[in-house]
């Protein structure tokens, strides 16, 4: 059963927040929900949470010492390295519980990073940690770019959005890749639960967060969490341009299991990319220039076809899980 | 029980780990270390070891993942050398600053480039300011003795620093000699247990460890990394004192050969102190009252030891197995330096040798002595043992 | 006055054995009571690529650790190395040289043009027919100990034996121990 | 600037306790209040889940059949607004800081 919103009041009203107040990320920033929710999810399932964070806006702004808004273990090492961190804190608490030093209490390894962290200098230590099998789950805060250091492109930053590294100007329209894959990057894995997620819906990713918990092996969940300052958006906003990205299948909701793939949601119709672009002030400058309509038109190719291909897989790989075990 | 082995020194190195027997071992396979790593790989498959071995994807993980498992509360040990230091590096300096009490043994190697695999100091020398302790090893006993040593005082309360311990890549760690391992229980009692002070596994007491630490305190905190290496500078002599209980072996931060009444002194480190006490022997068949001061210890760096031992000798060459461009060679830097305020300053001469695993001969070490014993030493002048010119 | 040391030079072929050859000999030299080290010259060579190995062996703990200059014997696993000169350097005239070869000492000499003592077996020849594979190891170490005596044959076929037998049959164990001995006794020595 | 001096501090740079982030009061930044009109509210604690700053306060009702959203903790509220923009029933409404100056 999932949890349900009484739940989760009933919990902290009787506990506490698992990441508290007084953290300094900016007004608005869609990360510390994540966290919340992640943290949450796994405290009122009855999981001991230890954090793992990656240098990042979170890991920053949330442990200004002698300031930590965490209310669980936390550590944090260095940008590139959290899936590797946090797998070493898994391996000594399966030596510890093996040797009778610590009790065992459905400590469960939580690691939080960015997209920098994560699709460009983490991923190594995150691809080696998840082929070992280890017991975690990995929460990729995605905002698409360098935000911590001042909005630099990373492999996530979608084409055409302006960035310092790429900026849009005017011999070329910025960043001309497109995003990376990430989850199906992770899938590629195929011991592993792999999810996207969206700050639009905070239910089906504590629906998500909760499998991942539940699996015995490595898990992830990528959740699309704009950054309000270099989105270029009103702060209060966040939520709604991710519901939007969700509604043109700019980040569809889909899941992975062993080789079984599953779209979470499916929405009846859907609007056109170009009614997401058109709300994100970091697509101004594309907007301006006279090839814009190519670039977005580009961008509905390949959504749509992402779109397909995610339901033929979706189909194909019904009831056939490549593997049983990790 | 005297029980020797003949074996090689990463042998000798993994049994020593087998007995300490660590909760976790993450490691990455580089030559020369390999063999450790492999031969720990055995003794969890065999189950000799109950220990968790994480064989991770690269030295950078390696490190992050004994970080997050010392962190944890688990002792936890790794082994690496060379590029794998290298590539370690950033997660080096964060273990020592986490005051996590990790032992990795280095098999000393050339670091790159170009590329070379074999035997010299460019790697410890990488890392020398990391806030890790470094302890040298001239041979299998002393590789052996000195992770035991290491395990003890890393795990001090007052220290609470990683160690490093480095032995001499292929020449040690390949090289078959002969070693006497102590028993089981009697190292099991001699590294006893770490009781970790926060561990992140202790739920009821939630601890953040790697804090965003600005201009307001990681001065600080830089401090107590400095007054944590005093500590272990002042408690060595205990752990030797203990260590020398437990097998007869005495070490201290100096292995001072022959050199109460030498006029000649050589100062290396780790395995070309074996050949060089030879050449000693051979100098003073001849009359010349030769010595040789090999530091066991370099981090904490004995200053005042290597002062006392080497005021008033007559000279002093310093044998440096690494290149520091542009500036003095490492050892010779801090050796002269120590010598600053000494009352008699012996005459000093600084050479580089055994560069990427150039052969070191007797010849060459005679080649250093006679410069010394012919006042022919430069104070500003490197010179260069075993070089093609 | 320092200690003097036995020192052996291997030349092999990375692959044919040579490293474990010195590694067994200074592991037999401990049982026999002696002091001894072992160790390879490396490069990144793959099998096939020439390659050293070393042995000191004395009554006291060794202490010099650069490679051998000046051998008390050499030994060479395979006799197509004959033509490197590296085979005799350092190599005095009333030292053995000892290859594992079908050729004469004689012969020998001529190829490596050293004219001091040479002994030669058909090490790979005896290893095929008594362990059924070409590697002459242990043969080589009969000869080595033949020409030497540097450690006595009973600790030897202690060792063998101790070695041997956690790993493999009885059947394996007895076919060293005669490869030994045939390495022992069929030497050929020139002069 | 801090006052502790260098041997006063745990080592390694942990922080020993949790929470402590509570010290640092992030209400101050607000420069928006976001009034909440409890007539309108609907309890269904939308705000709570989505607040990036856990500024929002709820419970269970006494019979424990439903939730109540109780309020909003100014001490950390930075008043970004997400509570009004989410709410299904447009129950909060986001005013200037500068009204509330005394």
């Amino acid at each position: 059963m999932p949890l349900n919103i009484k739940q989760l009041v009933d919990y902290v009203d009787k506990n506490d927040w698992p990441f508290t107040q007084g953290h300094r990320l900016c007004p608005g920033c869609n990360a510390p929900m994540v966290a919340k929710w992640a943290t949450l999810t796994a405290k009122a399932l009855g999981y001991e949470p230890v954090v793992g964070a990656a240098t990042g806006c979170l890991e920053v702004s949330t442990t200004i010492y002698p300031f930590t808004a965490w209310n669980v273990p936390y550590i944090h090492n260095a940008f590139e390295n959290v899936a590797a961190t946090i797998t070493g804190a898994e391996a000594a608490y399966r030596s510890l519980v093996n040797r009778g030093k610590v009790d065992n209490k459905k400590v469960k390894f939580i690691a939080f990073a960015g997209d920098g962290g994560t699709y460009d200098i983490g991923l190594q230590a995150l691809s080696g940690a998840i082929e070992r099998g280890h017991d975690f789950v990995y929460v990729l805060y995605d905002n698409e770019g360098y935000m911590n250091t001042g909005n630099q492109r990373s492999g996530s930053t979608p084409t055409g959005a302006d960035s310092t590294t790429e900026p849009v100007g005017k011999a070329k329209a910025g960043k001309l890749q497109f995003k990376k894959s990430i989850v199906d990057i992770i899938a590629g894995h195929e011991g592993v639960y792999a999810a996207t997620a969206s700050t639009s819906e905070p239910m089906d990713f504590m629906k998500k967060m909760e499998k991942a918990l539940e699996f015995e092996g490595p898990a992830f969940i990528a959740v699309l969490a704009p950054c309000v300052r270099f989105w270029r958006i009103p702060e209060s906003s966040g939520p709604e341009m991710t519901k939007l990205a969700v509604e043109t299948k700019y980040w569809p909701l889909w899941e992975y299991f062993m080789g079984e793939y599953k779209v979470t949601k499916k929405p009846r119709n859907f609007k056109p990319v170009s009614d997401y672009v058109t709300k994100l002030g970091r697509f101004n400058k594309l907007l301006k220039r006279d090839d814009s309509a190519e670039v977005i038109e580009e961008m509905q190719k390949y959504v749509n076809a992402k779109w397909d291909r995610l339901l033929a897989l979706e189909e194909i790989s019904k009831d056939k899980p490549l593997r049983t075990k990790i | 029980m005297p029980n020797k082995l003949a074996v090689t020194g990463a042998k000798a190195v993994a049994i020593a780990m087998k007995q300490i027997n660590p909760d976790v071992v993450a490691a990455y396979p580089i030559t020369p270390q390999t063999p450790i790593v492999q031969y720990y790989a055995d003794f969890v498959a065999d189950g000799l070891v109950d220990t968790v071995m994480v064989p991770v994807e690269s030295e950078h993980s390696a490190m992050s993942a004994v970080v997050g498992s010392a962190a944890a509360g688990a002792r936890t040990m790794t082994a690496t050398a060379a590029n794998g230091l290298a590539l370690m590096t950033e997660i080096v300096y964060i273990a020592a600053s986490y005051r996590l009490p990790v032992v990795m043994p280095i098999v000393n190697r050339a670091l790159s480039g170009p590329i070379n695999i074999h035997c010299d100091h460019s790697d410890a020398m990488l890392v020398r300011d990391s806030g890790w302790l470094q302890l040298f090893c001239e041979d299998h006993q002393e590789a052996y003795d000195m992770t035991l040593i290491a395990t003890k005082i890393s795990e001090k309360d007052d220290v609470l620093l990683p160690t490093m311990v480095n032995l001499d890549g292929f020449i040690t760690s390949h090289g078959v000699d002969i070693f006497e391992p102590l028993d089981d229980g009697i190292v099991k009692d001699f590294v006893g247990k770490w009781e970790p002070k926060y561990p992140l596994l202790n739920i009821e007491k939630p601890v953040t460890l790697g804090s965003l630490d600005l201009f307001d305190y990681y001065y600080e905190h830089h401090m107590q990394q400095e007054a944590a290496m005093k500590k272990a500078y002042e408690l060595l002599p205990e752990v030797f004192e203990e260590f020398e209980k437990i097998s007869g072996r005495k070490y201290d931060f100096l292995d001072l050969y022959k050199m109460e009444d030498a006029e000649y002194v050589m100062v290396v480190l780790n395995s070309t102190a074996s050949t060089a006490k030879y050449v000693v022997d051979e100098l003073r068949d001849k009359g010349i009252k030769a010595g040789l001061l090999k530091p066991w210890v370099f981090t904490p760096f004995p200053k005042k030891e290597i002062k006392e031992a080497l005021n008033g000798k007559k000279a002093v060459v310093v044998l440096d197995r690494a290149m520091s461009f542009g500036k003095e060679a490492p050892l010779y830097s801090l050796v002269k330096s120590a010598l600053y305020d000494a009352e008699q300053k012996p005459k000093m001469g600084s050479y580089i040798y055994g560069l990427g695993g150039r052969d070191v001969t007797t010849h060459q070490l005679h080649d250093a002595f006679e410069d010394a014993i012919n006042d022919k030493l430069e104070l500003n002048e490197q010179k260069y043992l075993g070089l093609r010119d | 006055m320092p200690e003097k040391y036995f020192e052996v030079r291997w030349h092999g072929r990375a692959g044919q054995g040579a490293k474990s050859a010195s590694q067994f000999l200074a592991e037999a030299a401990l049982d026999a009571g002696k002091y001894s080290t072992s160790f390879p010259e490396y490069g990144a060579e793959r099998s096939g690529a020439p390659m050293k190995a070393f042995n000191r062996i004395s009554e006291v703990p060794v202490r010099v650790r650069s490679n051998v200059e000046f051998p008390d014997i050499v030994v060479v696993i395979d006799d197509t190395l004959l033509g490197n000169p590296d085979i005799t350097s350092g190599l005095a005239e009333e030292n053995y040289l000892v290859v594992n070869t079908i050729k004469s000492p004689e012969e020998v000499s001529k190829i490596t043009g050293f004219n001091g003592k040479i002994a030669t077996i058909a090490g790979t020849d005896i290893a095929l027919e008594e362990i059924k594979r070409g590697i002459p190891n242990t043969v080589m170490i009969g000869t080595l100990i033949k020409l030497t005596d540097i450690v006595p044959m009973d600790s030897v076929k202690q060792k063998v034996t101790a070695a041997f037998s956690h790993k493999f049959s009885q059947a394996i164990v007895d076919a060293n121990l005669r490869a030994l001995d045939r390495g022992f006794a069929e030497v050929n020595i020139n002069g | 600037m801090a006052n502790e001096k260098w041997n006063e501090l745990p080592i390694g740079g942990i922080v020993d306790k949790p929470a402590t982030a509570r010290q640092y009061e992030t209400g101050k930044w607000r420069v928006m209040r976001p009034i909440v009109d409890k007539d309108k509210c609907i309890n269904c604690m939308q705000c709570w889940l989505y607040c990036p700053d856990m500024a929002i306060t709820g419970q269970l009702t006494e019979d424990g059949k439903k939730t109540e959203m109780t309020g909003i903790d100014m001490t950390y509220c930075k008043g970004c607004g997400t509570c009004a923009a989410i709410c299904p029933v447009k129950a909060i409404e986001m005013k200037p800081e500068s009204e509330f100056l005394k």
